[in-house]
């Protein structure tokens, strides 16, 4: 039982802090601005801080986050059913849009270019150790090289979707170089920096990116040269006429679901294998000391420049799907909120570990829309739960483990 | 007389006023253990820290037979063949121990990425033989069933010998140990003055050496350089070191 | 063109009251980065929480007497504004940061950022996401000149922001290089380790940088509320990226930079207003920041740290 | 056939979720979609509170044949990225009649997604261009177009203000830059070539380097695109340096919270409005009901949502609950409402909309201009 006193201080505390700004509302009407004085939420608020004070809640919620089990994913019984895992997962995502309904397969689609991004950024910020503010920059970037190429050359999205990976990783390197030598906390400023600047240049660039207005009428992907619309450009045939059945706009849905899904898996092949490569392995050792990596061969602007490039492509392709599931974009759906939502994914998954990224992902998008009239607290408790994930639990919800490398035997060994 | 493999002459090293290292000449001739020696302060590390490529000296050379590396970048020198370890160990420490000796061979590893995506035989091969060369090099120091133990769970004396196992994984032709005997035991010590000994036979390395343990240093190497403020006041085998009285004036004061 | 130079003098005087603004700011990142090394991401939301607290005692005291004398009104609500943000500046030292002294970098940055956000949507909760506006409690003018047919002004507010900036900055100054705390303030910047060791309660100096840091953020937040006349819980965010490029700018880590550093910002996004379309002064004010991180990552006045191998 | 829950948790949860939303069959549902929460949330509640009073009235008049309306509220903070989320889940809920988006840069990406599905909208709000010009079937809008506001202050600074120094101001957001546009093209079609054409970014505070930049470039009309914020320091801070110039704005800048920011320094402000119909005579019953619910009628949205909500309701009377049938039968007919006759074209606009030149004053009064 902590000691009344520091009890008592604490809820005196907290009602110093929360008189102004909860306690005293601030109304505009017209030419006068009054105070609506509404003394609840501060009650609440000290007598809250007053128990958890009393009952030293802090420590004790710390002790059970902290006894949360880690499911090591190379434990021995684990990894041989990895591939079973993998398969129902598989089939289950596969069907899911054919028995869901329409709202569920379009909030899937959303979480799952959120999955997308989450990975990317795990590849900078996860496994290189690099704290990029600025990644929503290579999402803009993927999406208006798409938006502008379907508008001004009306390329198709599967041409485009490979262009825009590649822009994203051109950028990805711009921005690289210039921070070589930046330690984390400059880095992350000056990223966050060139974040803002894309999306000021997007805003006011009218003559190339219509500045606010965006980009209107981008073409919808098209699913083996079949378009999704109900009226068919000229030239081209339709989903529903191809199969002579009437139109319905949940194909159009459970076709970019559909797409959203393969990039995902596209995605998590590529990551997976890089991981277990060499250069995957150097990002782990740049995180962990970048002087020991120098002192080895190992060329830390290289290793930089890579991570930050391939982030930056996962990012243009799920940027450049984002804007053929929308249809019309705008600067102000690029704001640096994106990037803070992405580290939370990243964050709260598991720095470094792909299946918690792939959890967080999931939770943190599908969660707001469930309950839809909560989404005012949405951000809130993102803050929330950045600030306490970093002090009870820094690894994450499914930290990564490391995998084990079985050795060859003594007598294969040569040298 | 084979020509020396690593040459030192006119080194300096000043940071703003201070001028840390000046006027250093030494050479290193191949398979030969050369250890440096002087009080705190010395500038010992600073000279390390000038050969690994870490700080570009203000004045003087280096030459890795007979080519320049003055100032090139750390990587570049570590390429080279010139590895070092560090007086506070510098291992990937969530990292597993094999892992350690995996991104060391990075440099010599197939990092094409073609193969790698699709783990085309080429990739896998490389990669066999990469394990296979760390499993060896765990076998010789010891450290075989802790291959898959995270670096920073091992005891310190373990880290100290992946270190050296780290370093001796990328077969450089110059190694430079910081200290490599600090914070070990007696018995320890002695594993690794056989354990140098054995590198250098065996594995045709030289070995550039910072040591605070007299009786290791005298015991173990060729020729020694004593430093004091920066500018050395001593050169050559541990014998004529001993009896130089500038050396005794150094470090037993005067009479 | 020798109707040039009343322009210039105006827009020289717009530059100074803007950088002023910053200069408060900024002062919270120097000292936090200067002493712990960790940029405190929630500083921009502290005086965003500053300038609201401002408003509400305004307010408060406003209608509540009515016929309250100026002085009395404003120094009333400075006063509780520093105060109560103060507070704020300790707690979130005490709950966010406190806990992870001496965890790898990212994680205490992280843990910022997400105070950061956390603080927006709290007072967005509160108060509202809507615009709240400050009756202009000081209209008119500290001067109007004419000079040559342009008439160069300096409004009563932005006099008092740079005014106050100015007696902060000396006054914070001479606090640091002379009293008990200031030493100890320059010994744990210097090598907290140590200065622990020689029995400095180092928690307690961390406390005191935030409580410093949020007052001046507080006071800048109340003259800001009463010379632009609108807040909402949104423009911590801008301010504060921009009082951290005026802190590494002058030099993070000095006070006297902070202030040169603020100046030179305002001055530089203000004649970028003024010479090119003003849609392009953020791009010139961020670029400023990469540019300098770059460069001269040490700003004008800091000093360089030599990466120890 | 469901898949088992524990297998797809959260998804079905989602889909479940869904199918709990359906109401009685009989009552007919309508979606009002707008800012509910965000910094603009203000012009939100003028949308509720106009399509509130009038589904409540046609209730209070036996709804339509029987049926009741009923009204769903659906928040889109005015953001891009939510606006297609809200729409999807419009059309999964199976509602089929939508007042609403209300900002242009939420309402452009629903529209699409309404249109695909057979779903009507009429936007109380959404004034830019582009929203009605991709052959939508199913979009309509009981306000005018910015190509319609545009000129109309085009025309009067050019006749009335007759600027020596005409200077356009905008906020860089795709409502404030569109109108900015069309009165820079109609003042030059009439010979007054603007001598500043520049945009602020939104939540900007500090003015002060702009208002120099007007005062040294002689401005001495200066229209101003976008919303009540950025106008209110704009005409504060113009007044602190001694600019004397005529300032004008669109609908977006003509409420309360404009004086409460530049406080009198308004004085002397001209706004384009919809026509005020609250001062109508006919209007005077609905005008009361508003003010018995401690309501103000006077916002520019309020009797525009009140019309979209009296035109879907006539047309559903006349035709039934199709919403393609409504849409038809829109187009061809003429509609009595608070703010006057109502047609619509092909497109989806109004035939013809008038906007009036109000000169507003200190005291958040504002009056017509002749």
């Amino acid at each position: 039982m902590k000691s009344l006193k520091t009890a008592c201080m604490a809820a005196l505390l907290t009602a110093v802090l929360t008189l102004p700004l909860l306690g005293a509302h601030l109304v505009v009407n017209g030419l006068s601005t009054t105070l609506v004085v509404n003394l609840w939420p501060v009650g609440i608020a000290v007598l809250l801080v007053f128990v958890a004070q009393l009952l030293d809640l802090k420590a004790r919620l710390g002790a059970i986050t902290q006894a949360l089990p880690t499911v090591s994913l190379s434990s021995a019984s684990f990894s041989r059913h990895i591939r079973l895992w993998l398969a129902v997962v598989l089939v289950a995502a596969l069907i899911f849009p054919f028995v869901a309904s329409r709202g569920a397969v379009d909030v899937a689609t959303y979480a799952l270019t959120y999955v997308m991004l989450g990975l990317g950024l795990n590849i900078v910020v996860g496994f290189a150790g690099l704290l990029d503010l600025g990644y929503v920059a290579f999402y803009a970037v993927g999406a208006y090289s798409y938006a502008l190429l379907s508008q001004y050359f009306g390329l198709s999205f599967w041409v485009c979707l490979p262009i825009g990976g590649l822009f994203a990783a051109t950028f990805g390197i711009l921005l690289g170089f210039p921070v070589l030598r930046l330690r984390g906390d400059y880095l992350a400023i000056v990223t966050l920096g060139f974040g803002e600047i894309i999306r000021l240049v997007l805003n006011n660039w009218d003559s190339l990116t219509h500045g606010p207005d965006g980009i209107n009428g981008i073409a919808r992907p098209t699913v083996f040269g079949l378009e999704l619309n109900r009226r068919a450009s000229p030239g081209g045939t339709t989903l529903h006429e191809f199969f002579g059945i009437p139109f319905d706009s949940l194909y159009a849905v459970i076709a970019l679901y559909l797409i959203a899904l393969l990039l995902v898996i596209l995605t998590l092949f590529i990551i997976n294998r890089l991981v277990r490569m060499p250069v995957g392995r150097a990002w782990e050792a740049l995180r962990e000391d970048e002087i020991a990596c120098r002192s080895l061969g190992l060329n830390p602007t290289l290793i930089k420049l890579s991570a930050f490039a391939l982030g930056a492509c996962f990012a243009g392709l799920a940027g450049a799907f984002y804007a053929s599931r929308l249809g019309t974009i705008t600067p102000e759906s690029f704001t640096f909120i994106e990037s803070a939502v992405v580290l939370a994914i990243v964050v709260l998954g598991g720095m470094g570990s792909q299946i918690g990224v792939i959890l967080a992902a999931l939770l943190l998008t599908v969660l707001p829309e469930l309950a839809r009239s909560f989404s005012e607290y949405r951000m809130l408790i993102f803050g929330l739960v950045m600030v306490l994930m970093m002090i009870w639990r820094p690894q994450g919800l499914m930290p990564a483990t490391r995998p084990r490398l079985e050795l060859p035997t003594a007598e294969e060994a040569h040298q | 007389m084979k020509s020396p493999l690593l040459t030192v002459s006119g080194l300096q090293m000043r940071f703003g006023g201070l001028l840390a290292v000046d006027g250093i000449e030494f050479q290193v001739n191949p398979g030969e253990i050369f250890a440096i020696i002087g009080p705190n302060g010395a500038g010992k590390t600073t000279v390390f820290n000038c050969v690994s490529g870490f700080y570009r000296p203000t004045a003087g050379e280096i030459r890795l037979d007979a080519r320049a590396i003055t100032g090139q970048p750390g990587h570049r020198i570590a390429r080279a063949g010139i590895v070092r370890t560090f007086q506070n160990i510098r291992l990937f420490r969530t990292m597993t121990a094999v892992e350690n000796l995996l991104v060391a061979q990075h440099a010599q590893l197939d990092t094409n990425w073609f193969s790698g995506l699709f783990m085309l035989p080429r990739f896998r091969r490389a990669e066999r033989d990469a394990l296979e060369r760390a499993a060896y090099w765990l076998e010789k120091v010891g450290l075989r069933e802790y291959a898959n133990r995270e670096a920073g769970n091992l005891a310190y004396g373990q880290q100290r010998r992946l270190e050296i196992a780290r370093c001796m994984i990328t077969q450089p032709r110059l190694l430079l140990l910081d200290e490599p005997a600090a914070g070990l035991n007696p018995q320890e010590t002695h594993e690794l003055d056989l354990l140098i000994r054995e590198l250098r036979d065996q594995h045709d390395v030289a070995v550039l050496l910072i040591e605070h343990d007299m009786s290791l240093v005298m015991e173990i190497s060729d020729r020694i350089l004593v430093m004091e403020y920066g500018r050395p006041i001593g050169i050559g085998t541990p014998a004529e070191v001993r009896s130089n009285p500038r050396v005794i004036k150094a470090y037993l004061g005067e009479e | 063109m020798n109707d040039l130079l009343p322009v210039l003098a105006q827009q020289v005087i717009n530059g100074l009251s803007l950088g002023s603004i910053y200069a408060l700011i900024a002062i919270g990142y120097t000292m936090v980065y200067g002493i712990i090394g960790m940029i405190n991401f929630a500083h921009g939301e502290i005086y965003m929480i500053g300038a609201y607290v401002g408003v509400v005692t305004i307010t408060a005291l406003g209608a509540a007497s009515g016929a309250m004398p100026l002085a009395l009104v404003l120094s009333g609500a400075l006063i509780i504004a520093v105060v109560v943000t103060a507070a704020y500046g300790w707690t979130v030292e005490r709950v966010a940061y406190r806990p992870l002294r001496g965890s790898p970098r990212l994680v205490p940055l992280i843990s910022a950022i997400g105070m950061s956000i956390f603080l927006q949507n709290y007072v967005q909760l509160g108060q509202g996401a809507r615009d709240i506006s400050v009756p202009p409690l000081l209209p008119g003018n500290l001067f109007e000149i004419d000079v040559e047919g342009f008439p160069v002004s300096l409004s009563l507010t932005r006099a008092l922001i740079i005014f106050a900036t100015l007696a902060l900055m000396i006054a914070l100054t001479l606090y640091i290089s002379r009293s008990r705390m200031g030493r100890a303030c320059r010994a744990c910047s210097q090598d907290m380790g140590m200065a622990n060791l020689l029995g400095i309660d180092t928690n307690r100096v961390i406390s005191f940088t935030f409580v410093v840091g949020a007052i001046l953020a507080a006071v800048g937040g109340v003259l800001i509320g009463l010379s632009i006349g609108k807040i909402n819980p949104f423009i911590g965010f801008v301010a504060g990226i921009k009082a951290f490029t005026a802190a590494v700018l002058g030099g993070i880590g000095s006070i006297p930079g902070a202030m040169l550093g603020g100046v030179l910002l305002g001055l530089t996004e203000t004649f970028a207003s003024a010479f090119l379309p003003t849609e392009y002064k953020d791009v010139v004010a961020f670029g400023l920041l990469v540019l300098i991180l770059l460069f001269r990552p040490t700003g004008l006045l800091g000093t360089p740290d030599v990466e120890k191998v | 056939m469901k898949l088992s829950r524990n297998l797809l948790g959260i998804a079905v949860a989602t889909a479940l979720a869904g199918v709990a939303g359906q109401a009685v069959a009989a009552d007919i549902r309508i979606a009002v979609a707008g800012p509910v929460t965000g910094p603009v949330a203000q012009y939100g509640d003028m949308q509720m509170i106009g399509a509130e009073m009038a589904i409540e009235q046609i209730n209070a008049k036996g709804g339509i044949k029987g049926d009741k309306l009923v009204m769903v509220k659906m928040d889109d903070a005015c953001e891009p990225k939510q606006s297609p989320t809200v729409a999807n889940q419009v059309v999964n809920d199976g509602i089929k009649f939508v007042v609403g988006h209300l900002c242009s840069g939420a309402t452009k990406p629903a529209a699409k997604i309404y249109d695909e599905n057979d779903v009507l909208m009429v936007s109380p709000a959404a004034t830019n261009d582009a929203i009605t010009a991709e052959g939508f079937k199913m979009v309509f809008r009981t306000i005018g177009k910015d190509s319609q506001q545009g000129p109309a202050a085009g025309k009067f600074i050019v006749s009335h203000l007759k600027p020596k120094a005409l200077a356009i101001i905008h906020d860089k957001q795709s409502y404030g830059q569109g109108i900015a546009e069309q009165v820079r093209e109609t003042a030059m079609a009439a010979g007054v070539k603007p001598v500043m054409f520049e945009g602020i970014s939104k939540g900007d505070t500090d003015f002060s380097a702009l208002i120099t930049k007007l005062k040294t470039a002689g401005a001495d009309v200066i229209y101003y695109g976008g919303y009540h914020p950025e106008l209110g320091l704009l005409l504060r801070q113009a007044k602190e340096q001694g600019l004397q110039a005529k300032w004008m704005g669109p609908e977006g800048v003509g409420n309360k919270d404009l004086n409460a920011i530049a406080g009198d320094a308004v004085e002397g402000l001209y706004v384009t409005l919809p026509q005020d119909f609250t001062t109508e005579p006919e209007n005077a019953a609905l005008v009361k009901a508003f003010k018995d619910k401690g309501q103000d009628p006077s916002g520019p949205f309020v009797l525009t949502s009140y019309a979209a909500v009296e035109v879907i309701a006539d047309s559903i009377k006349a035709v039934g609950a199709d919403p393609v049938k409504v849409a038809d039968y829109m187009r061809k007919h003429t509609f009595k409402t608070p703010i006057g006759e109502l047609g619509f074209t092909a497109s989806g606009d109004l035939k013809d909309f008038k906007f009036v030149v109000y000169e507003w004053h200190k005291d958040a009064s504002k009056t017509a201009v002749k």
